[in-house]
């Protein structure tokens, strides 16, 4: 680790009851990176995500994520420059999708009209008042990204990174991936289609290590 | 320490057998269980090794 | 951001999901009232009686149908937003006061919609009312911190419906009493404030607690 | 294994209970209740064992809190269990104390009150650890509850004897010498049995600890390989 690289994992293994979920993986990921993260279904690319994101502790190994020690206190300071779009919706079903970005704006402490903003950017402006359980599952996914046009993060973690888009919103993820990354942050993406990825380098995770895609 | 209705009961010996009876009892009860649990264990892990 | 802004932030959150859904005002509220409808069906409809037993009553159905206000929908994030929340910076302590305001208002409510439902049906006497303005608070504040631990040690577990009140009715016994025996004293013209010192005590210590513990159990919900 | 080693704690538990309920039967009978006051020599030592059982718990999970070290969690885990098991034990013979005593099963008197709902949150206690799956989040979680729950308990104490004072007044009553020696004996002799019982029981959780890491080792199942190829045809591009 020379102390530069935005996400460095070391030997990280996870064991949840009696499941291995990850073992000696090790990943660097420095400033200006976008990765692709492959793995057939279940192989542990969402939990990877989800511990690079510093929301789960690994069970062994170590880490740092923005300079923050994983499993260390440190990581409640460097959260709010992650933004990590789940495979699964980070919306409130029952709020409009208008006032679920706007929550986001209001929970990181930024005002509403930033939200308002970025649904446009993303194509939802006149979507706004749709409640979110009744949003098909490519305007939820472009609702997410406009979390990310909010916070501006340093990190960015999309999970499925493509799915449910249609062609323009796939070209909306690039243009915000490469945005994190010409402002000296790292993207990692996980798909299932590698072709589409459009990335420097992918790691794959196989029997719960990861290992280099040439 | 007690309120007391009645003193000196007739079949004191009665409720003092039923009582021993009950503690006596559910700690041969807790011990007894806790003995097959151990057994089961040592076994399965014998079976294991 | 401050940490009480956080605290508004979230609380306000969860009462906008809660108005959208509207459990507590439509479905909760309304199932304590017709409890109270019913249980005079049961143990009698004498009028003396009920004015006696009635605020024994209305705190019984506030402690034990509480716990639907606390096991809502609205206080149960899915692990998404729970990422969400944890991944904005939220503080948990933040995150746990905010909740516990937003469960402590609608548990709050729920016992001011019940309050007219019993006067009606029950005619308790109403000496020292005004004091309901303090006692109110109190024991809802103390439902919504036991409620929110509570409900942060069962989060995503299957069972946590059952599990939940297992855990928070033996220890909601302090709020009871404090509560009932504040009324019973009012009625008597005695002097409530032990009660009302026993009600702040309980909240006091659930909220050291809660805080307290707000870093570790983020870190055991996973 | 550790079974045939340091019996010499089993043998003595044994034999104290044995003094204990020897002098139990034969302490002269107590003026005012007579013989079925004899009841307490288990009844008090049981309720004690529950008491000092659950104080351990909590301190187990404030250690598992501050350390991590899962002999904590363990230690918390069964300590629970025994104060259960014995909450439930005293309660009952309390109550078969209190029928001819007071006349009813049951009185709400603020100790048994308080034992009640003892049960109770242990049992919850219990139910919840039984819940959660992975042991460090079960720890954690457990750890948590076990520390709420101990530091409602004084408060639920008080409350019930401040609110029994104010209804019925509970007369302070002074026990005579012998008795009160034959009480201590029956406290010591429990506290023994709660040693015996805690080691064997600590022995378990961590026999039952053994034995997940060994099924672990045996299967080693990483969670993507659980999945394989479909076996129905695919046609990839049509």
């Amino acid at each position: 680790m020379n102390g530069h690289e935005i996400v460095y994992l070391d030997d990280v293994g996870l064991r949840l009851g009696n499941t291995i979920i990850l073992r000696e993986a090790k990943l660097s990921l420095g400033p200006g990176e976008k990765v692709g993260l492959l793995g057939p279904n279940g192989s542990g690319k969402t939990t990877l995500l989800r511990i690079i994101a510093t929301l789960l502790q690994p069970t062994s190994g170590s880490g740092a994520v923005l300079g923050a020690e994983i499993g260390t206190q440190d990581v409640y300071e460097i959260r709010n420059r992650i933004v990590m779009v789940g495979h699964l919706p980070g919306l409130w079903p029952e709020l409009t999708l208008g006032e679920n970005t706007e929550l986001v704006a209001r929970l990181s402490g930024r005002s509403p009209e930033v939200a308002a903003d970025a649904l446009a950017q993303v194509g939802l402006a006149r979507a706004s008042e749709r409640r979110a359980d009744q949003s098909s599952k490519g305007m939820l996914r472009r609702a997410e990204l406009a979390r990310a046009l909010i916070l501006e993060p340093t990190l960015l973690l999309l999970d499925e990174a493509h799915a449910g888009l249609d062609a323009e919103a796939i070209g909306m993820v690039d243009t915000i991936a490469n945005r994190v990354v010409a402002g000296g942050g790292a993207v990692m993406l996980v798909s299932h289609e590698p072709d589409r990825l459009n990335v420097h380098r992918s790691v794959q995770l196989v029997d719960g290590t990861l290992e280099m895609v040439s | 320490m007690i309120d007391l209705v009645g003193a000196q009961v007739s079949n004191a010996w009665w409720y003092v057998t039923v009582a021993y009876t009950v503690i006596l009892g559910g700690m041969a009860a807790f011990v007894g269980w806790l003995g097959f649990r151990l057994r089961r264990a040592h076994r399965e892990l014998d079976q294991l090794s | 951001m401050t940490f009480w802004r956080q605290v508004y932030e979230v609380a306000r959150k969860d009462l906008l999901v809660e108005s959208r859904t509207a459990e507590v005002a439509l479905m909760t509220a309304p199932f304590g009232a017709a409890a109270l409808i019913l249980i005079p069906l049961a143990i009698g409809t004498d009028a003396p009686l009920l004015s006696q037993l009635g605020p024994g009553l209305y705190w019984i159905v506030v402690l034990l149908f509480g716990m639907l206000v606390i096991l809502r929908k609205s206080a149960v994030d899915g692990q998404a937003q729970r990422d969400l929340v944890r991944l904005l910076g939220i503080e948990p302590a933040a995150a746990f006061a905010g909740a516990t305001a937003a469960t402590s208002a609608l548990v709050l409510f729920f016992e001011v919609a019940l309050g007219p439902i019993l006067i009606a049906l029950y005619n308790p006497e109403l000496r020292g009312w005004p004091w309901l303005f303090v006692i109110l608070p109190l024991v809802a504040i103390g439902m919504g911190l036991l409620g929110t631990i509570a409900s942060g040690v069962t989060t995503s577990i299957g069972t946590r419906t059952s599990l939940t009140p297992l855990l928070i009715v033996p220890l909601s016994l302090p709020l009871l009493m404090g509560a009932t025996q504040a009324l019973e004293g009012l009625r008597l013209g005695r002097g409530i404030v032990p009660w009302l010192i026993l009600l702040f005590a309980v909240d006091l210590a659930l909220a050291v607690s809660g805080v307290l513990a707000a870093r570790p159990l983020e870190e055991a919900v996973t | 294994m550790t079974i045939v080693r340091n019996r010499w704690l089993e043998i003595v538990t044994v034999a104290i209970i044995g003094v204990s309920l020897f002098r139990s039967m034969t302490v002269v009978a107590d003026v005012t209740q007579g013989d079925v006051q004899r009841i307490m020599y288990v009844h008090v030592p049981s309720a004690w064992l529950a008491f000092l059982a659950f104080m351990v718990t909590m301190v187990g999970s404030a250690a598992w809190l501050r350390t991590k070290d899962q002999r904590w969690d363990r230690l918390a885990a069964s300590s629970a269990e025994i104060g259960v098991v014995f909450t439930g034990l005293a309660i009952v013979a309390g109550m078969i104390w209190a029928k001819p005593v007071w006349g009813q099963f049951w009185t709400w008197e603020p100790r048994l009150v308080t034992t009640a709902l003892l049960f109770f949150i242990y049992l919850g206690y219990l139910a919840l650890r039984r819940a959660v799956i992975d042991p460090v989040q079960r720890a954690r979680r457990a750890a948590i509850m076990g520390i709420v729950a101990a530091v409602q308990i004084p408060i639920v104490y008080y409350s019930v004897n401040w609110w029994r004072s104010l209804h019925q007044p509970s007369s302070a009553r002074s026990i005579d010498t012998p008795l009160r020696i034959t009480l201590l004996l029956g406290v010591v002799a429990f506290t023994f049995a709660y040693a015996v019982l805690l080691r064997r029981r600590l022995e378990l959780a961590r026999l039952e600890e053994e034995l997940d890491a060994k099924r672990f080792e045996q299967s080693q199942s990483v969670a993507g390989a659980d999945i394989t190829a479909p076996s129905l045809a695919s046609h990839p591009h049509d």
